[in-house]
């Protein structure tokens, strides 16, 4: 059951995103890639992650997304009539580039010298608990820096966004 | 663990190809490169996510959090970047910006 | 949280409370020079704080090393920005940027340095590297008069992002191999002995993209030349000097403690070539001063890649003197550069003609870094050129250090060049040299400490050699 | 005797010293009074060291080059051969010096010339007196400077200062030689002692002591201008006659023949080198007695005599005739000397014209020069008794004594010279002397010997006539006593078996009678009537065999076309097309090369972030890639 | 007085010198004057420890080396600030100092602007070529090696004429890349003696016990040899020098000329055979034939000259030719004899600059052709400059003789062939000598120069060069005794 879900979602993720990804319109796409990262949001849910899950829904299908469509409204990139799709020879070297890599990277996930131990302890459920504890006590530093850099994005947005002086 | 590590590791691997191919071909638009990158990041979430599930421990998921945060600001500042340049050039194609090169 | 702890974080908690002093300051007061005088005496206090502090190797709970190595880079980091506050006072004006914004920056960049120099574990060493990244972002598009520079900005952020990418996809897949975040740990397992793992082969190949990216090596290097052409002129002292430090760093935090790491021997072998060789070719017809700079930036990296290749002959060391010698030298010159341009120079090399004669300090300064990236004896690049090449022929690796050697020599051509312009030809301007005290100060403090540090190695080798054995 | 010969080299080397420092603010006179007090100074002293000799003695003055096993110090070699030198170098040098005080008369480059000269006499005592090759060398090429600086002395004239320079130049190469034989000599004897390396003959083998003997021979080639080296010496006749008299002929250009007799006993040993000397010095006979046949320029002809009798000498060493050689050697420097000298005279008294063509009837209006002049010419054309003629008969003697088939030929060809040497000499007797000026140049205008020359030019002609004369006397024939120089020079003497009286006078008649016919040819020739004729004819270009003969038998022209030219054009050729063109371009092109590179380089991508992002992928593409082949 | 360290007070007072003459940058004169007298008491230190020769030598000290200091530097590498003194390097000090001197005097009035900086340029050079001279430790060799690059840009390229740019960079970046690849060659030698000994060192009398493998010893020894041909200057990487030469001031020529050629002879003489004996001996016919295609080719292409300087700048190749057959025959006599010819190159060479440089200040060109006649204008300057083109003619008496005679003597033993070449050199070196002479000083004047005769203190100058060249060339004596003990042990004799 549990396999059978995560197989469908995890396919609808990467069919969404490759509609993503090649859909002109920028507002489709954009709708695309919040279908698929809601699935990929199951996919971590299905991963005893359902704190992340429940952050991957929020921020970035909602937050993020949001933003990206404002933008995109903001800068009236969203008009149809202007939506083309990128010409075959700047896709080629992508294609050929990144399918390489992909190519390379699946032969040496799938290579059976790959030697992840199997843990062999039961399936451990990472509970909220754990995480926060995880999250504060071990990596408290990392906690502060974060909050410093969000604090910079908004510095560095307000800077950039400030109004030019004459 | 559902399914094996092996797979979800392919799984994330595609989708950051995908991402790759989509910070690649849409030159002509910015936004789109940027949608790209979130989709690498997201493919690295994922395979935090699966090793943490792995291992039974919550490192990994943390270090997702963490990811998570930092796009979100590196996100903004993008866009407001964006924003700016669009007010000079018009436009979102990134190519049209090349005044720095050598001559 | 003990006192150990608090002891060992303190230069990053002075940093953090710096910048938000410095921000609010500047909002209270609405003047820039408050912003400034806070800024540096935080990095200031932040320098001699980890400089003083005792050697404990890992705090208790944080998580924190303050090892030598992180101490002395932290230190180094920290003084750093402290200079280029100072240098950025009167240039920051004559660009005209204003605000408090800057200097904050700057102190925030400082302390993703400094939290990735402390950092036991990959997350703080990734955060600690974005953060300083991120600060880059802001800082290189800060010079809002000029339309190039949010250009520079732009395809900084855009390529640092998608470097990122593969640096934390790589770290994910470090990660599902060995089964933590702990360096040591990681790097123990992804790079045992013995037949490789695949996958963390895989994840060993995306970080080094990410890194080669910070290092500006080829062929991830095209960003350099662009913002160090549109950045103003300390930003790109401290991006060349300290940034580049950093990534050093970062590998000299993980490499050592790895167990084999002959695979990856090739794909930096390639790096450190092409750096070296598209680097010093590139610069040698350039016509503008910083693009040239840039592309010596890369060939100057290529050598540092060449020291970590080597580090079965203390290549490490070596990597770590000249990460140290370059930041110092790169201090030297982009401060005199922007010493020079504050005083109206334009950035091609013929507005420099003459200002030897008309401004003999910034000029004088500007020389003498030059002559010390060409690794001219008596400087601090010439022993460190020394170092490496001693490292690479110790380990081995021939072939590169004659092909390293022969590009260093092409490189003095484009390094005279400007001290030619300098120096040797004339023009017309008569302008007298506007240089502050506090400028003097810092430059002078780098020329001393590239000629001292070049003849009297000793100390900081030594120290080195602890703890990079 | 140690104080007597440093003396005599010092002396000289001392007055150009004083002349050269302090001549610019001493008095005219005062100049020419320290030049000439040194020379005789050292005349004196040689006479001194004469009067005391008993046998040969090294003398050691000083150190100079001496390290390791190389020793060269300034030792000095007193024999029988350098003494004898020494008096007549000193002597007739000190003449020439008196000479010139009338003939430099008013020149303004006086102190120079005094220097230079007293430069040259020390140069060359030291050339004659050295024990050791390099010490010999230093002499060898202090005189071949003196003599470059002296025949360029006018040197406002292209012409001269080109004379200076192709005989230093000429020289030099026959330099090399010397220098080649000097190191071979201290590779394979250790030693640079003349005195030792000549003992040590037996301990090589012959073909090292054959060429060692032809690298002298070139040397002597050279500095005594004899074929293929001669054509300096005509050359050089641009120099001041007293200069000619003395370098090019009494003194410096016998230094070839002195090297070898020196040598001789290293060197005489080799049958190969020995005929070498002997052919080329009959050739060069032969050949300087034709060129001066045909020759107008009376300073010329003189030119070409020395090297016919420089040739003579080199006979004469060439069958081992040591004293012979050494005979005609100083006769000649006295004859010679005179010639030059009587030469310099008319020259001065027709004002600087040479060509023998527009001479004539000087028997009266100049007594004082054609009475010594006559003497001279006498000497030259071997006429008895006059010295010349015995030394000279002394060398033909002893080429008759070898014998056989080769010296045979040698003998005719000596006698074909002797000849020849009658007719030139007398072809310029009748020239200069004879009848009156009949031909007005065109060119000069109206001229008429009316210069009065300096009495001490004119007074110095007749002690050097008296010696041309009676020279004889050194050394007469066994017949007539003893040969004081023979005795004297016995110890060097190769010894070539005896003649009889009967062979020795029969032979003496041959020559006398083939002199007197040649003066006989000259006199039919340009005698009286033959006179008028010849000058006319002389208007004409010349062509044929006198054109052929007048050019030097072209070989000037020919060293001209194969040697200068090709050596001019060549280096320009290595400069521009070589250094420029091939290894300093190509350089150059690297560079620039290296710098398009560097451009192409640097605009890749061109400022677009689509390539920088391509980039950037490309290398993960590649790191992957290579990562997944190694490790799969 | 022994405990005074002499050798590192020679190396540092001109640098203090220079630091003393930079607040002087607006007061040229007085700041000619502290130069001046700089150079003079150098001078005296220089003819104090001549003074000191014979002594014994100070404990320590390798074999032959009568001075010798030793101090600790950057322990942790093996570097020591490690100099000496032999009576090699003792000659080189000398002309080292005295010609700065001249330098000082030569640029007294000729140059006109930057005085001060002109004169901290040769305190500077100064300083680092008597570095190179006194250093015994490899590494600080280098360092000083490649330090006089700098000074000498700078001359070349603040005072020099023409295309002095473009010279000066090639100067810069030949003679570094030669450098560069020794420095390589240095590091492998050290490692390879410390791996063998464990002893990491720079120490050259250490270094020299190395065993070294054929091949690698070939290749090291080829890196040296690069380095030390370019600066020698050598045929094929001679092309820096005519133009360096061309456009340099006349100070910066006589320092080119006299001091820095002289470091490559002296590096190889120091370095290069001692340390690689084998390779140099697998190398040798290499370095003849460099030798001997310098010696014929470049004074060949002197004679096509229509430049003055460039054609004084070929003879100098032609010079360095025989002075690097001396040493690729490595005798104790053709060894001396190079010696003594750098010494007496580096005095005849540097007098022919002078001169020229002196012509060319009255007449404001450097072409041959311009000239003519001078003998009669300028009487006292034509003197010396038939004396020195005859000094370079190898005219025995003179100083050049005495070396390339001792040269020849000592090379015929070994290398035949090659000697027999080299003689041929001395013909072409005086047809261009006596085409230089007879084109400037004979002849009719060919235009018309304004020219006024030597001045006292152009006098004093060549004096003192023409007495160098006189009195080694006729008593060469002391100067080959104080050869003798180094060059006997460096060819193998037992100190």
């Amino acid at each position: 059951m549990e396999q059978t879900l995560f197989y469908t979602m995890a396919t609808v993720t990467v069919i969404g995103t490759i509609f993503a990804i090649s859909e002109k319109h920028p507002v489709h796409a954009i709708v695309y890639l919040v279908t698929s990262f809601f699935a990929l949001a199951v996919v971590f849910y299905l991963l005893a992650a359902p704190l992340i899950a429940m952050f991957e829904v929020i921020i970035y299908a909602g937050a993020v997304m949001v933003l990206f469509m404002f933008v995109i409204m903001m800068l009236d990139q969203g008009r149809p009539e202007d939506a083309r799709r990128p010409p075959l020879v700047h896709c080629l070297p992508a294609l050929v580039l990144a399918g390489v890599i992909l190519v390379s990277l699946v032969l040496l996930i799938s290579s059976r010298t790959t030697a992840i131990p199997i843990v062999a302890v039961a399936p451990h459920i990472v509970g909220v608990r754990e995480f926060a504890i995880t999250l504060f006590s071990k990596y408290g530093v990392a906690i502060e820096i974060i909050s410093m850099q969000l604090l910079f994005a908004v510095v560095g947005v307000l800077y950039l966004g400030r109004r030019r002086k004459q | 663990m559902i399914v094996p590590l092996a797979h979800l590791l392919i799984f994330a691997s595609i989708l950051f190809v995908l991402g790759l191919i989509c910070v690649l071909i849409w030159r002509s638009n910015v936004i789109m490169m940027l949608v790209g990158i979130e989709i690498m990041l997201n493919a690295a979430m994922l395979v935090f996510v699966a090793g943490a599930n792995h291992w039974g421990m919550a490192d990994g998921q943390v270090f997702a959090l963490m990811i998570m945060a930092m796009t979100s600001a590196e996100v903004s500042l993008a866009l407001a970047m964006v924003v700016y340049l669009h007010r000079g050039k018009k436009t979102v194609n990134v190519d049209a910006f090349r005044e720095l090169r050598d001559q | 949280m003990t006192l150990a702890d608090i002891s060992i974080a303190l230069p990053l908690l002075i940093l953090a409370s710096g910048a938000l002093l410095t921000l609010l300051g500047g909002a209270l007061t609405h003047n820039g020079a408050v912003g400034t005088l806070i800024a540096v005496t935080t990095a200031i206090a932040a320098g001699l704080w980890s400089l003083q502090t005792q050697a404990v190797l890992i705090a208790p709970t944080l998580g924190l090393s303050a090892g030598g190595l992180t101490r002395l880079f932290t230190a180094f980091f920290a003084f750093m920005s402290a200079a280029v506050l100072v240098l950025s006072s009167r240039y920051n004006a004559y660009r005209d940027i204003r605000g408090e914004e800057y200097p904050a920056t700057i102190l925030f960049t400082t302390f993703g340095m400094v939290a990735l120099a402390a950092a036991t574990n990959l997350m703080i060493i990734f955060l600690g590297l974005e953060v300083m990244t991120f600060g880059f972002y802001i800082l290189v598009a800060m010079d809002r008069e000029q339309g190039v520079s949010s250009e520079a900005g732009l395809k900084y952020l855009l390529l640092g992002a998608v470097s990122a990418a593969f640096l934390a996809f790589g770290i994910a897949l470090l990660y599902c191999v060995a089964g933590t975040l702990a360096i040591s740990a990681v790097m123990q397992q992804t790079l045992a002995f013995g037949p490789p793992n695949p996958v963390a082969v895989a994840g060993w190949a995306c970080v080094l993209v990410g890194i080669a990216f910070k290092l500006s090596l080829v062929p991830a290097h095209l960003w350099t030349p662009d913002v160090y052409d549109a950045a103003p002129a300390p930003v790109v002292a401290f991006l060349s000097g300290a940034s580049k430090g950093a990534a050093v760093l970062l590998l000299l935090l993980l490499l050592p403690q790895a167990g084999d790491l002959a695979i990856l021997r090739v794909p930096l072998f390639a790096l450190a070539l092409l750096s070296m060789l598209l680097g010093n070719l590139a610069a040698l017809r350039q016509s503008r001063v910083r693009r040239m700079l840039a592309y010596s930036s890369i060939a100057q990296m290529g050598y540092v890649a060449l020291a970590l290749l080597s580090h079965r002959g203390d290549g490490f060391q070596a990597a770590a003197f000249y990460a140290i010698a370059y930041g110092i030298m790169s201090l030297a010159a982009f401060g005199a550069i922007g010493v020079l341009e504050g005083n109206g120079c334009g950035p091609n090399l013929d507005d420099y003609r003459g200002r030897g004669y008309s401004h003999p300090l910034a000029a004088g300064v500007l020389a003498v870094a030059l002559f010390a990236l060409a690794g001219i004896p008596p400087t601090i690049g010439f022993t460190g050129k020394f170092l490496i090449f001693a490292a690479a022929l110790r380990a081995g690796e021939i072939t590169l250090a004659i092909i390293g050697i022969l590009t260093a020599a092409v490189s003095v051509y484009y390094y005279l060049r400007v001290v030619t312009a300098l120096y040797l030809q004339r023009s017309e301007n008569a302008e007298r040299e506007r240089i502050s005290v506090f400028e003097i100060a810092v430059l002078g403090h780098s020329i001393a400490l590239i000629l001292l540090l070049g003849l009297f190695p000793s100390q900081l080798l030594g120290f080195l050699r602890m703890q990079l054995p | 005797m140690k104080k007597a010969l440093e003396l005599i080299v010092l002396l000289p080397f001392l007055g150009a010293i004083v002349n050269i420092l302090l001549g610019r603010i001493l008095p005219r006179r005062a100049v020419a009074i320290t030049a000439c007090s040194v020379i005789w100074g050292s005349f004196f002293a040689a006479l001194f060291a004469a009067s005391t000799y008993s046998g040969p003695a090294v003398v050691e003055i000083g150190t100079w080059l001496s390290t390791f096993d190389l020793r060269a110090p300034i030792t000095f070699y007193l024999d029988p051969l350098s003494l004898s030198l020494c008096l007549m170098i000193t002597f007739v040098c000190g003449l020439i010096h008196l000479y010139s005080i009338g003939y430099m008369g008013d020149d303004p480059g006086h102190v120079r010339y005094f220097a230079l000269l007293n430069l040259f006499v020390g140069a060359m005592l030291l050339l004659v007196l050295a024990e050791n090759l390099p010490l010999l060398y230093l002499g060898w090429e202090g005189v071949g400077f003196c003599s470059y600086a002296l025949i360029g002395f006018w040197y406002k004239e292209a012409k001269n200062a080109t004379a200076g320079r192709k005989a230093f130049i000429v020289t030099r190469i026959g330099d090399i030689g010397l220098g080649i034989a000097i190191v071979w000599m201290f590779k394979v004897f250790d030693t640079l002692s003349i005195t030792e390396a000549n003992q040590m003959g037996h301990l090589v083998s012959m073909e090292v002591i054959t060429a060692l003997g032809l690298l002298l021979l070139l040397g002597a080639m050279g500095k005594s201008a004899q074929a293929p080296l001669m054509v300096w010496l005509p050359d050089a006749m641009a120099g001041p006659t007293p200069v000619s008299a003395q370098i090019h002929a009494a003194t410096m250009v016998t230094a070839g023949v002195y090297l070898l007799m020196r040598m001789f006993p290293l060197i005489g040993v080799s049958t190969v080198v020995v005929a070498a000397i002997a052919v080329t010095g009959a050739f060069t006979a032969f050949y300087g007695a034709t060129c001066a046949l045909a020759e107008r320029d009376l300073k010329r002809i003189l030119a070409f005599s020395t090297i016919s009798q420089i040739g003579f000498m080199m006979l004469a060493v060439g069958c081992g005739a040591i004293t012979a050689a050494t005979f005609h050697l100083i006769v000649h420097a006295f004859f010679k000397a005179l010639l030059f000298l009587g030469a310099g005279c008319i020259i001065t008294a027709m004002q600087h014209e040479q060509d023998i063509f527009r001479m004539g009837g000087l028997r009266r209006t100049l007594p004082g020069v054609f009475w010594p002049f006559l003497a001279g010419a006498l000497c030259l054309a071997g006429v008895p008794p006059t010295g010349g003629f015995f030394s000279k008969d002394s060398i033909l003697t002893m080429v008759w004594v070898k014998g056989g088939m080769f010296y045979g030929a040698l003998y005719g060809v000596a006698m074909i010279t002797v000849f020849l040497t009658a007719i030139y000499t007398f072809r310029m007797m009748f020239l200069v002397f004879g009848d009156r000026l009949t031909v007005t140049p065109p060119t000069h205008g109206p001229h008429t010997p009316v210069k009065r020359l300096p009495r001490i030019m004119e007074i110095i002609l007749i002690p050097l006539a008296l010696l041309g004369l009676v020279g004889g006397i050194f050394n007469l024939p066994a017949y007539l006593g003893s040969g004081l120089l023979q005795s004297f020079l016995a110890p060097l003497n190769v010894d070539g078996g005896h003649l009889s009286q009967a062979t020795e006078l029969a032979l003496q008649g041959a020559a006398s009678v083939v002199a007197l016919s040649g003066i006989g040819v000259a006199w039919l020739c340009f005698g009286r009537q033959g006179r008028e004729v010849r000058i006319t004819r002389a208007e004409q270009p010349a062509s044929g065999v006198t054109a052929f003969l007048q050019a030097g038998w072209y070989v000037d022209t020919l060293y001209q076309f194969l040697f200068i030219r090709l050596y001019k054009w060549l280096s320009a050729i290595l400069w521009e097309r070589m250094d420029e063109g091939v290894i300093d371009d190509s350089l150059d092109r690297m560079a620039v090369g290296l710098g398009r590179t560097g451009q192409l380089l640097g605009r890749w991508g061109g400022g677009r972030i689509s390539a920088y992002m391509l980039s950037l992928a490309g290398g993960a593409t590649l790191t992957i890639v290579w990562f997944a082949w190694v490790v799969l | 007085m022994t405990t005074l360290p002499v050798l590192s007070v020679l190396i540092v007072l001109p640098l203090l010198g220079a630091i003393c003459l930079i607040p002087l940058k607006d007061r040229e004169k007085l700041a000619k004057w502290v130069a001046l007298g700089w150079t003079i008491i150098e001078l005296l230190i220089a003819c104090w420890t001549w003074s000191v020769s014979g002594a014994s030598p100070p404990s320590g000290a390798p074999p032959g080396f009568f001075l010798f200091e030793d101090f600790a530097w950057i322990d942790s590498l093996g570097i020591r600030f490690t100099l000496g003194m032999d009576g090699i390097s003792l000659l080189m000090v000398l002309m080292t100092v005295l010609l700065t001197l001249v330098c000082i005097l030569v640029s007294w009035r000729t140059i006109h602007e930057r005085t001060t900086l002109h004169f901290i340029m040769l305190l500077l050079l100064e300083s680092t070529i008597l570095g190179v001279f006194l250093s015994l430790d490899l590494f600080l060799f280098y360092l000083f090696w490649e330090m006089m690059l700098i000074p000498m840009f700078f001359l070349i390229g603040i005072w020099g004429h023409g295309r002095n740019i473009y010279s000066a960079i090639k100067f810069f970046v030949f003679t570094l890349s030669g450098s560069l690849l020794m420095l390589l060659a240095i590091i492998g030698i050290y490692l390879i003696h410390g791996s063998q000994s464990g002893i990491y060192t720079f120490n050259l009398t250490a270094l020299i016990d190395t065993r070294l493998d054929p091949t690698v010893g070939i290749w090291l020894y080829a890196a040296f040899l690069l380095s030390f041909a370019i600066k020698f200057p050598l045929v094929p990487f001679h092309t820096w020098l005519p133009d360096a030469h061309t456009d340099a001031p006349t100070s910066g020529s006589i320092d080119l000329a006299g001091l820095l050629l002289k470091t490559g002879a002296y590096g190889l003489i120091r370095f290069g055979y001692p340390l690689f004996p084998e390779a140099a001996r697998t190398l040798t016919p290499l370095l003849v034939t460099m030798a001997v295609a310098g010696i014929l080719y470049a004074s060949w292409i002197a004679f096509a000259q229509k430049d003055m300087k460039r054609l004084v700048a070929y003879s100098s190749v032609g010079h360095m030719g025989f002075v690097a057959l001396g040493i690729a025959a490595w005798t104790p006599l053709a060894l001396s004899g190079s010696i003594v010819l750098m010494v007496a190159h580096g005095i005849t060479t540097s007098a022919l600059f002078a001169l020229v440089g002196m012509l060319a200040s009255r007449a404001k060109t450097m072409e041959i052709s311009a000239y003519g006649g001078l003998w009669c204008k300028v009487p006292v300057l034509s003197c010396f400059f038939m004396l020195f083109a005859m000094a370079s003619a190898g005219l025995p008496g003179l100083n050049n003789f005495v070396g390339e005679f001792l040269i020849l003597t000592g090379a015929y033993k070994v290398q035949q062939t090659a000697t027999l070449v080299a003689f041929l050199g001395l013909i072409l070196a005086l047809v261009y000598t006596v085409r230089l002479v007879q084109e400037l000083l004979f002849q009719e004047e060919r235009q018309p120069l304004p020219m006024g005769d030597a001045t006292s203190q152009e006098v004093v100058i060549l004096t003192i060069l023409a007495l160098g060249v006189i009195i080694i060339g006729l008593h060469p004596g002391p100067l080959l005794d104080m050869l003798a003990l180094p060059v006997h042990i460096l060819t193998g004799g037992a100190p």
